[in-house]
């Protein structure tokens, strides 16, 4: 065995391996320090967790990351606003169309700009087709991980079904950088609306199915049912937003409770668990599936006629055609694409709800055409701290569906 | 005394030759890289950090009580298995003659189960 | 364009004929009546001759067994090619491994930060001799969109063999990458836009880094980034 | 959010409760903010979590470069019942960057603290694990600072081709 600290160690001398195990401590086994560590096949990405096991009993849990950070928010600071979309979009992978939102909505209140109804419904529809294709990744993933490799195949049919939507109406599959500040790029294309109607039906019928495979599965249910609990108070100390939170009985859902882009125009759930274990986790975000196609139906008819994007020329391109007749909007493209649109100096934090929690964007700009600082609440980052509450006492085997239950997406924790 | 003992003596070496062949093998043909080149391919894979579980940790009971009684089962259903392949051609007598050898492991296994050996602790 | 559909002409006498006659000689054949002259041109017809060096290049090319390396958002899209719609099933590649100990090719999907560098150089010496490495995503290849302080290229620590472009590459872009992975190994490698369109002199040799330190976390030794080709040549 | 005299009573509240903490309020499209003195902002955040803003949603910091004191530390709270924001801003200088931190009020800053620490060097004192969270551990320098170095390769044009080392003519 290596005797000396390898240098990579040497490095990592301040991370303690002493472990502070805090259970009862029948210690007839030996304590081993071990890495479930960033190359991981159930940790979602590139987490490290410093795991204090006790024979199958975990004693203490600590977690590393930083695995896969990208300096997204120093980045950001480089370029002008409506370049920052791309880059941040990148950050969350799984839910690009809500740190774009997150970001346009932040430039939107500091411009005071007002988005047209049919970019907020389209934003919408757009917001709810991300959140199921996330939850369907997610189910995906967390399946494989308690060994049901079956409906990782099924949920990645629907998501392909749900990325040839954002291909029809963005024209790429992932981080299509569809929203802009101000609406939308450009308007659906015809029959859109109709796919999206087919794919709803669709969808809840294959819902159906994942709920026929695992609901009645005794394996899924010993395995999910009482374990990894975390009561609703720690949660909230913790800073715990969304459907983990949600599960525990606590009905916060920022689309409810504070309704950004006409979520109030729609009469929808907000599913709530009971006892906060691994179970009603799941049982949650089965259920948002469900709303988000209720949404989506909602959205898709009363989705009103007008323009896509905000007819304010200062911030967004005039339309092509355009160009060729009137003057002004030579003048707006040409100032627009060199140097961009500026903000007035402000800071301003716009939260939404994410599929994991509140994603809440901070814009600080100081009247130029780049913004002075972006930070990105990200949802995964701060619920990844009860991964030492919900694992602390509990098997190995557990703790892995509770991790998958977390649904960490370690792009937004580590930015 | 070669007769009688020639075939075991001769099923020993040829285990023996085959074991050894597959063993060297890969040492032989396969290309050689210096110590230090082969340092990562020897150490333990930890999730790609270099592994601080030293040798000598000494694992908790439970895991060879299960071990143990995997194994147990395990060269249970070996035995059963040639014997369900050829069922139909044996007939009623191998059905019995089955049920007696598995009588004492089911006794087995509702003792362990009744001491709650099958539960981790 | 018109389409014109006409029945398939019944076997005339003369194929079944010759059909029976095939049918004939394979039961001979299996009988051991063949004389060993005809027996010797009948195997001469149906046995491909090759060579050691080119069948065990078939053989490694058609079973990748690829490393579950999920950095970021590729991971997502590289999760999805075993999938239905687009299945690597179908050349051999679908069996993800989770160590490296089992794995032939690396599939660095998604930005490599400055801290995960030497994880990564790690795994791919923990993995066993024939190996191969494909850098899916612009980040991996060149830091793509974030060219700041916290990513390393995959080049800079790795030899690749292949690089998929793309943020992040569609499924079908990762095929066709593993695919020409796959042809590479068979030796009849494509020719890189370099060797087409005679571009002589761009080859990017990155020079050795100016301070020492195998595995300082901020500084990388060069990977032995020499002409990929060669890299897989010799394995 | 507050309006205006809202954020105002709840200014003048604190000013009672804590002499000197408020520096200055401002009402900003729609949003509350309170300037609170580095030293004291553990009791300020104390009395807000009396008055019901009981969930930290975010703490991050912010580096406003040219203006003195330098480095800033936001603490975003909500109250979930009344569905309000409110924000506590604290501006720290570079020399003397050590605010108190607040994990045992909420448990939930801890990462978000040593990211603070890690990126822009903010020491929170009475933090139980103040180390680098982002960047590897013996990394020199908080990046997210505006005066550190954005990085990267630089982008060989024909016009730098010559200048970049390694590239071969």
């Amino acid at each position: 065995m290596s005797t000396g600290l390898s240098d990579y160690r040497r490095q990592e001398q301040s991370i303690t391996y002493t472990a502070e195990a805090t259970g009862e401590m029948g210690l007839e086994q030996e304590l081993l320090t071990i890495n479930m560590g960033p190359h991981h096949p159930s940790t979602h990405g590139v987490l490290r967790l410093i795991l204090t096991l006790e024979g199958e009993v975990i004693r203490d849990i600590k977690p590393v990351i930083g695995y896969v950070h990208t300096g997204i928010e120093k980045t950001a600071e480089q370029k002008s606003y409506w370049k920052v979309i791309p880059v941040v979009e990148r950050m969350d992978y799984l839910s690009y169309y809500f740190n774009a939102m997150a970001f346009c909505s932040a430039v939107e209140k500091l411009l005071e700009i007002e988005v047209p109804k049919r970019a907020q419904y389209l934003r919408v529809i757009h917001m709810e087709l991300n959140r199921i294709m996330s939850h369907l990744v997610w189910l995906g993933t967390s399946c494989i991980d308690l060994g049901a490799i079956g409906v990782w195949w099924y949920c990645f049919r629907e998501r392909e079904a749900v990325l040839d939507l954002f291909e029809m109406s963005s024209g790429q599959r992932m981080h299509t950088r569809y929203f802009q500040v101000g609406g939308v790029i450009e308007d659906i294309p015809a029959g859109w609306a109709e796919r999206v109607r087919r794919f709803t039906r669709t969808m809840r019928t294959r819902a159906d199915q994942y709920a026929a495979l695992l609901d009645r599965n005794e394996i899924f249910l010993q395995r999910m049912r009482h374990t990894g609990v975390v009561d609703q108070r720690t949660l909230l100390d913790l800073g715990v937003t969304g459907p983990l939170l949600r599960a525990t009985g606590h009905p916060w859902d920022l689309r409810k409770a504070a309704p950004y882009s006409s979520y109030e125009d729609f009469r929808f759930k907000i599913p709530v668990g009971t006892e906060g274990d691994n179970y009603d986790r799941y049982r949650v975000r089965h259920a948002e599936i469900y709303e988000s196609c209720d949404i989506i139906d909602q959205a898709l008819e009363g989705l009103p006629e007008g323009p896509h994007i905000t007819p304010d020329r200062k911030v967004a391109l005039p339309p092509r055609h355009e160009l060729a007749t009137s003057m002004e909007a030579l003048i707006h493209h040409f100032k627009l694409v060199t140097e961009g649109f500026r903000v007035p100096p402000g800071e301003v934090y716009a939260p939404i709800e994410s599929p994991r929690g509140e994603l809440g964007c901070f814009v600080r700009s100081d009247g130029s055409a780049k913004p002075a600082r972006v930070h990105m609440r990200d949802p995964s980052f701060v619920n990844l701290q009860m991964t030492a509450a919900a694992g602390r006492d509990t098997y190995l085997a557990d703790f892995v569906a509770t991790l998958a239950m977390i649904d960490p997406v370690l792009g937004g924790v580590d930015r | 005394m070669l007769t009688t003992y020639g075939p075991a003596i001769v099923f020993v070496l040829l285990g023996a030759l085959i074991g050894g062949v597959f063993v060297l093998a890969g040492t032989l043909l396969g290309p050689r890289r210096a110590r230090a080149a082969r340092e990562a391919q020897i150490t333990p894979y930890e999730c790609g950090l270099p592994s601080e579980v030293r040798g000598s940790f000494r694992f908790g009971i439970s895991f060879y009580l299960i071990a143990m009684l995997f194994i147990i089962f395990d060269v249970e259903i070996l035995f059963i298995y040639p014997l369900a392949v050829q069922l139909k051609e044996i007939g009623v007598f191998a059905l019995v003659a089955v049920n007696v050898f598995l009588l004492p492991l089911v006794v087995a296994f509702v003792y362990e189960w009744r001491r709650k050996a099958l539960e981790w602790r | 364009m018109e389409i014109t559909r006409s029945k398939l002409a019944a076997p005339s006498e003369s194929e079944r004929e010759a059909f029976r006659i095939q049918q004939l000689r394979a039961r001979d054949m299996l009988r051991g009546d063949i004389p060993d002259d005809e027996l010797e041109q009948y195997v001469q017809e149906r046995v491909l001759t090759t060579t050691l060096e080119r069948a065990m290049a078939w053989a490694r090319s058609n079973s990748l067994f690829p490393a579950t390396f999920g950095l970021a958002c590729c991971a997502i899209e590289m999760m999805s090619i075993p999938g239905s719609r687009l299945d690597i099933g179908r050349f051999g590649f679908e069996a993800f491994r989770a160590s490296p100990r089992q794995a032939d090719m690396l599939i660095l999907s998604g930005r490599v930060s400055i801290k995960m560098a030497p994880i990564v150089r790690r795994i791919y010496d923990q993995m066993l001799e024939p190996r191969w490495t494909i850098s899916m995503g612009a980040c991996c290849s060149s830091m793509g969109v974030f060219n700041n302080y916290a990513l390393v290229p995959a080049d800079k620590f790795l030899p690749i063999d292949v690089h998929v472009p793309g943020c992040p590459p569609r499924p079908e872009a990762l095929a066709h990458g593993i695919l020409k992975l796959r042809a590479k190994i068979q030796g009849n490698g494509p020719d890189g836009w370099r060797r087409r369109y005679q571009a002589v002199g761009t080859e990017e040799v990155v020079g050795d880094s100016d301070r020492p330190g195998v595995n300082a976390i901020n500084v990388f030794q060069s990977g032995a980034t020499q002409d990929p080709g060669q890299e897989s040549g010799r394995a | 959010m507050p309006d205006p005299t809202g954020l105002e009573l709840i200014a003048q509240e604190l000013r009672e409760r804590h002499p000197g903490a408020v520096l200055d309020t401002l009402h900003f499209r729609g949003e509350a903010t309170v300037a609170v003195e580095a030293r004291q902002v553990r009791e300020v955040l104390v009395t807000l979590r009396e008055k019901g803003y009981d969930f930290l949603s975010s703490l991050h910091g912010v580096d406003y470069y040219p203006e003195e004191p330098r480095l800033g530390v936001h603490y975003q709270l909500l109250d979930m019942s009344a569905v309000d924001r409110i924000c506590v801003k604290v501006r720290v200088p570079l020399d003397d960057p050590h605010v108190p931190s607040v994990v045992d009020l909420w448990p939930g800053a801890n990462h978000p603290e040593r990211e603070v620490y890690d990126m822009f060097g903010v020491v929170f004192d009475g933090h139980p694990d103040l180390r680098r969270i982002l960047m590897p551990e013996d990394y020199e320098g908080h990046p997210q600072r505006r005066d550190f170095p954005i990085g990267g390769e630089p982008v060989i044009f024909t016009y730098n081709e010559d200048k970049i080392p390694g590239w071969s003519r």
